[in-house]
């Protein structure tokens, strides 16, 4: 695992190469209209997010369901077109592409899917849908195209009789390795993981995980880990992300979040996720339910739920700012959120 | 003293006369007041021990064991009338998918009103004004909107709030909880395993808690069953369990819940898979992915003959020839 | 397969197509067709006989329909006329076989027609998607609400009966369920992960369209256009038994039950051997339908 | 509610765009609509042009198109939709009594084969996979493919001509409806017992009939509460789609049976070329199909409240 971890802006400094930067991306889905008289409601799906990622760096995106994680990697992936804001691959500007520039850089950035089932045509073959990829870029000819997939699947540790199975012959954790093969074959710079274990059993996602920190190294791959797990996040990452309503709320290089995390939000995702233990007994707890994101809350998005949060938080929306060392936080009281959300032993 | 509900060789088959039993002789007991949480990987059978107790399992399966008791009641022999009377009043249940088990066309308020029309025999009025209590007392943040809205309006964490209200409107004096918490948010989750306890605490009730997360498991169990392949493979109280684990698949499955790290950096694996595990009629179901088998050279045994549970004065109890092994030596 | 060198039978071409097949030998053929579900080989083999026959007829029949025979009207069966004479003394048998070719083509070029134009209005709805879908749609929500009878009659009154006529006022009201069904689909399918992973692959749209989405929405497009053939097939004998749809020195099934109705007390056989052809090619084809669907649920 | 109005606007632009081509029907057809009508009047092929023009004069068809159209419209709105050119008597009388007769028999037939329907398909979800679910399985799938014009001749020569228990034409009381009403139903009845079956599957299927009976319903406690009202959605569409396509439909059996119903007075207007009826039936059926599927559709957001409220109130 690369552990050279360099702070934000001495990265560009030092001559570090960024691999994706993401400036103040924005998503809305406009919704349907219910009535004449207002206009349609939209979604706030992600809501401003600026990130750079080193090549070779592997940056954990964490957040629960409605926290636009995933959403922002299919416009990083431009499978979905951003509202605003830029979206720069290796050096290129892929926001506004056409249709056929657009299929030229997806080369670069490829995509592992969270339920592997659904990511496969039932009626094409595992060997169909692989030899297409190549078959549709271009790349050899079909002799070296079956050698290439087989050479993937054994890369992910399959043998050559998957070729001729259809998915639904194949296990969740199987089939998962394939999607991970079928990504590698277009030698992308960048991987996107989104919650490539969460659909699959605990004796499984150790396997599948394995499988994409060894490639990763081979590789040299840029990746980005989306996850509800902080576990899962805390074994592949080395910065990771914390988003909440479509906006990051906290940074950090993955030691720096896991023991010193400063905004109220990640101390209780934190707590939440105690690996072991008397979980139930959490001290730091979100209440209630994540505000909808097509009504997000006024001033700070968590104020909601957050224990700590008074009427400025109520009223003025907390910039993310550096508060260390490659670490920056949306919060108007994080300095003191440590002290009085992690007085007990339970706490991280 | 007996215990409340008490499972005896419970055997569990689907298809073709013949076809490996999803469950296969699974013995049980949870005393008056305990929880006790199954714990296994998808396909290991517990869910249906779940619904063999409720007497709810799906379509064509067909259930043959020893016995099923609750308080004294046998449930296998049991009417209709007696099992609806059952799990009105005394046994309730919570489910994986909250949203998909609220009827999308009926109210919650409706919905939760039913048992106690049914059951407490309250007039419409006075069922209407238990429901908003009952919604309040599980955390629900106003509850008379709450009651007139309809399931898909309601998130994963609130839809399981008015489950559990309506599970534990009746008091009952056991409560079978079915992954109640895999599909919600992590920050709701917290929230939900604490209600249960609370709840749990607050009447007395036995709890049977599936669950296919040792982590959220060992926050809320006084005992752990481990399933694998159909099978129990060990039981123990969750210190046992979790501290000094005698099989060596609930050791594995510690290690992957916890992500545990070998020598070489990565993260520990259980070798093959479980596929082919339920059609072994021969052995031990796990042999073919244990990891202590070379080690203990007991390959013959394993292979020959599937181990007995057998436990130690402590209690606990484990399947593997290993362990008896072991004991026997020591 | 044997069966799709048949060129009577378009609609099992593409049922094959579905499942991908691997092997070219008869036997892996046979093989597949032995995992057909029982309705779909009965079906199967039900409209590969009809169609034979009607294809056949020019050779196969006995007489010609038309040829009078006023000495011999309304005889029962016999070796000489097997289903009897009409009140013309026309061989009932030789008229069953013309007037199917009638029948069965009308109900095949509407379906076609219908499905086609459909499908490929739903697929540009679930594609284009905006105010054009929404264009489309409401004007599905207007077709649906034609009834197809009144329109066939209303279209008659104005352009009089012809097989244009009969096939215009079927396809005018036909169209909008494989639009709808076809649209739904498509959505449906692209909104499932495996499409979004194609784009992902930088797959180009043209083969996402064909090797994702319109394998996927073949079986429920065929299956669906099988049931709606025996809907057909009744409301073409419905225009032509009232006198609007094949007219005379032709006739079709409908036409010949009509004729054959003030005759019935003296010859029964006049009513119900058209009626029994129009029934047993309706079923076999409905039959097709629900056997493709329930192939589809078994395969999940 | 933005949807209704939608709806509601697409049924008036259909109402003016098929009354627009129901009053063109005359110009559409090849030759002058003044000798048309006044052929069909008197029968007359040798006509007078003089009057012919009179004629022209006094029906307005002198008058540019839409100024035309127009009157026609005001006419019609208010009441007057013309003067049959076969009895000579006005439409607006004539259509009355048809819709009428017509209704009474799609409606019977129509709740016949509704109960009949539910009955059935709920017994064959229920023993699902068993033989009783097969054989109506089997007997719908069949049933789907009879005409009714096969249907009701065999009807008719078995009950009426053979055994002479029933009336074999004509519409004079309940005993006249049985056949006629038997042979509309029957195709209906099979696709609704179909949809039955398939919709109470699904829902006896789904988790929340699970989670019912984990608090203790009883089956049929738990169908009747939270099944039923499920499982009719489907069935309430379907419902409306064929009683929609009835209202016109039912022609071919209003002949057989010679029922003086919408269907029997449209088909005897466009053999006689009666513009004034053929004009007033096509739109009093289009307008009552287009209010028939927009009044369902109404309906069943009332009883689905997941369309009704389409996201959250979180």
């Amino acid at each position: 695992m690369s552990t050279q971890v360099v702070g934000q802006r001495t990265a560009a400094e030092s001559g570090h190469h960024d691999m994706v930067v993401l400036d103040n991306v924005v998503k809305y889905f406009t919704l349907s209209r219910t009535s004449l008289f207002h206009a349609p409601d939209a979604v706030h799906s992600v809501d401003g997010v600026s990130l750079r990622i080193e090549a070779g760096g592997v940056l954990g995106l964490v957040g629960e369901s409605g926290s636009g994680k995933s959403t922002l990697a299919r416009v990083i992936l431009t499978l979905l077109r951003s509202t605003s804001g830029t979206v720069t691959i290796d050096g290129v500007d892929v926001t506004n592409l056409s249709q056929g520039a657009m299929r030229r850089v997806r080369r670069t950035a490829q995509m592992v899917f969270q339920d592997p089932h659904a990511a496969m045509d039932p009626r094409m073959t595992i060997g169909e849908s692989m030899t297409s990829v190549l078959t549709q870029h271009g790349v050899g000819t079909r002799a070296e195209r079956r050698d290439r997939v087989s050479l993937a699947l054994s890369e992910v540790g399959l043998d050559d009789s998957y070729i001729d199975r259809y998915p639904g012959e194949c296990s969740g954790g199987q089939l998962q390795r394939v999607g991970i093969a079928r990504a590698l074959l277009l030698d992308p710079k960048v991987l996107i993981c989104d919650e490539p274990t969460s659909a699959l059993d605990a004796s499984v996602q150790a396997r599948v995980l394995n499988l994409l920190d060894r490639i990763k190294d081979e590789r040299e791959l840029t990746m980005i880990m989306i996850s509800h797990d902080l576990r899962v996040v805390r074994h592949v990452a080395d910065r990771v992300a914390v988003m909440y309503l479509g906006q990051i709320v906290e940074v950090a290089d993955r030691e720096k979040l896991f023991t010193g995390a400063s905004h109220p939000y990640t101390i209780a995702l934190l707590a939440a996720g105690l690996e072991s233990g008397r979980r139930h007994e959490a001290t730091v707890v979100a209440a209630g339910e994540p505000p909808s994101p097509i009504h997000p809350p006024a001033g700070c998005r968590f104020n909601t739920r957050c224990p700590l949060a008074t009427d400025r938080c109520r009223e003025e929306m907390p910039e993310l700012r550096e508060v260390g060392a490659d670490h920056e936080v949306r919060c108007h009281r994080w300095e003191e959120a440590r002290g009085l959300l992690c007085a007990d032993e339970t706490a991280p | 003293m007996p215990d409340q509900l008490e499972i005896d060789n419970l055997t569990v088959s689907f298809g073709a006369e013949g076809a490996p039993p999803v469950l296969d002789g699974v013995s049980l007991g949870v005393a008056k007041g305990e929880v006790l949480a199954i714990v296994g990987e998808s396909g290991s059978g517990k869910s249906m021990t779940a619904m063999s107790v409720m007497k709810l399992l799906p379509r064509g399966a067909r259930m043959k064991a020893g016995g099923i008791r609750f308080d004294g009641v046998d449930i296998l022999g049991a009417d209709e009338r007696t099992m609806n009377r059952i799990r009105g009043d005394r046994v309730s249940m919570l489910f994986q998918q909250p949203k998909r088990m609220l009827d999308p066309t009926a109210t919650v308020g409706r919905q939760v009103a039913e048992p106690l029309r049914r059951y407490a025999g309250l007039s419409r009025h006075k069922a209407a004004d238990r429901v908003i209590e009952l919604l309040s007392d599980v955390g629900i943040a106003e509850p008379e909107r709450r009651a007139k809205a309809y399931a898909h309006q309601l998130s994963g964490g609130i839809a399981q709030r008015v489950m559990i209200a309506m599970a534990l409107a009746g008091e009952p004096e056991l409560l079978i909880a079915d992954e109640p918490t895999t599909a919600l948010d992590v920050t709701v989750e917290v929230q939900v395993l604490r209600l249960i306890a609370t709840k749990r605490a607050e009447l007395g009730m036995s709890v049977l808690f599936i669950s296919h997360d040792l982590g959220v498991v060992s926050s809320l169990a006084d005992r752990i069953a481990v399933m694998y392949a159909g099978r129990i493979v060990e039981v123990g109280t969750t210190d046992q369990i979790l501290r000094q684990p005698q099989h060596p698949y609930t050791r594995s499955l510690i290690k992957c819940a916890t992500l545990a790290r070998e020598l070489d950096g990565s993260l520990f694996v259980i070798p093959g898979d479980v596929s082919s595990a339920r059609s072994i009629t021969k052995g031990c179901r796990f042999m073919p992915r244990c990891p202590v088998v070379e080690e203990a050279h007991l390959h013959d045994s394993c292979d020959a003959e599937e181990p007995p549970l057998s436990g130690c004065a402590n209690g606990q109890v484990s399947r593997c020839w290993a362990t008896i092994e072991t004991r026997r030596s020591a | 397969m044997a069966l799709v060198d048949n060129p009577a039978s378009e609609a099992l071409d593409g049922t094959a197509r579905v499942i991908p097949m691997r092997g070219s030998a008869a036997v892996r053929g046979w093989e597949h067709l032995r995992t057909w579900p029982t309705s779909l080989r009965v079906g199967v083999a039900l409209f590969l006989t009809i169609a034979v026959l009607l294809v056949l007829t020019p050779w196969i029949a006995p007489y010609d329909p038309a040829a009078q025979d006023l000495e011999n009207r309304l005889a029962a069966g016999s070796p000489a006329h097997l289903l009897g004479t009409d009140h013309l003394g026309r061989d009932v048998l030789s008229r069953l076989l013309w007037g199917g070719r009638y029948s069965v083509s009308i109900a095949a070029v509407t379906l076609v027609l219908c499905s086609v134009f459909g499908t490929v209005l739903g697929l540009l709805c679930a594609r284009i998607g905006g105010a054009f879908d929404e264009l489309v749609m409401r004007l599905t929500d207007v077709a649906l609400a034609f009834p197809e009878m009144v329109i066939a009659m209303f279209l008659v009154a104005i352009l009089g009966p012809s097989y244009g006529t009969l096939i215009l006022a079927l396809v005018l009201t036909g169209w909008t369920p494989f639009a709808r069904l076809a649209r739904g689909l498509a959505l449906e399918i692209n909104s499932r992960d495996f499409v979004e992973a194609a784009e992902a692959l930088g797959m180009s749209r043209r083969f996402i369209v064909f090797r994702h989405l319109l394998p996927n929405a073949l079986s429920p497009l065929l299956a669906h256009a099988a049931l709606r053939f025996g809907h057909k097939l009744i409301a073409v004998g419905a225009l032509s038994y009232l006198g609007l749809g094949v007219q005379p020195p032709d006739s079709d099934w409908g036409s010949m039950l009509a004729d054959g109705q003030p005759y019935m007390t003296r010859l029964a056989g006049l009513v119900v051997y058209p009626g029994l052809a129009i029934f047993i090619t309706a079923l076999a084809v409905t039959l097709i339908g629900q056997g493709i669907n329930t192939r589809r649920n078994r395969q999940g | 509610m933005l949807y209704l109005l939608r709806r509601v606007v697409v049924l008036l632009t259909t109402l003016l765009l098929v009354s627009f081509l129901v009053f063109m029907l005359p110009y559409l057809t090849p030759g002058d609509p003044a000798r048309k009508i006044l052929r069909a009047r008197t029968g007359d092929l040798d006509l007078d042009p003089e009057t012919v023009e009179r004629l022209r004069i006094e029906y307005g068809l002198d008058l540019p198109i839409m100024q035309q159209y127009w009157n026609w419209l005001k006419d019609a709105l208010g009441g007057d939709i013309g003067i049959s050119y076969t009895s000579g008597r006005p439409v607006a009388g004539m259509l009355g009594s048809a819709l009428a007769n017509t209704a009474t028999l799609a409606i019977s037939a129509l709740l016949f084969a509704l109960v009949v329907a539910l009955i059935l398909g709920t017994i064959a979800a229920v023993k699902r996979g068993k033989p009783a679910d097969s054989v109506i399985t089997t007997i719908t799938q069949g049933f789907v493919a009879i005409p009714e014009y096969w249907m009701g001749p065999l009807l008719v020569l078995v009950f009426a001509l053979n055994m002479g228990v029933l009336p074999s034409a004509g519409w004079k009381g309940p005993l006249w409806m049985i056949l006629p009403c038997l042979t509309l139903a029957l195709r209906p009845m099979s696709y609704f017992t179909q949809v039955t079956r398939a919709s109470m599957v699904d829902v006896l299927e789904s988790p929340h009939i699970t989670a019912a009976r984990s608090r203790g319903l009883s089956f049929g406690e738990t169908m009747l509460k939270h099944g039923v009202r499920n499982a009719l959605l489907p069935v309430v569409t379907l419902f409306s789609v064929w009683l929609a396509g009835l209202l016109g439909g039912s022609v071919v059996v209003e002949v057989i049976f010679a029922i003086p119903g919408m269907g029997r007075m449209l088909y005897q207007a466009i053999t006689n070329g009666d513009v004034p009826i053929i004009q007033a039936s096509v739109v009093c059926v289009v307008g009552l199909t287009v209010i028939i599927t927009t009044a369902t559709d109404a309906l069943y957001r009332l009883i689905n409240p997941t369309v009704r409220t389409s996201h959250g109130t979180r």
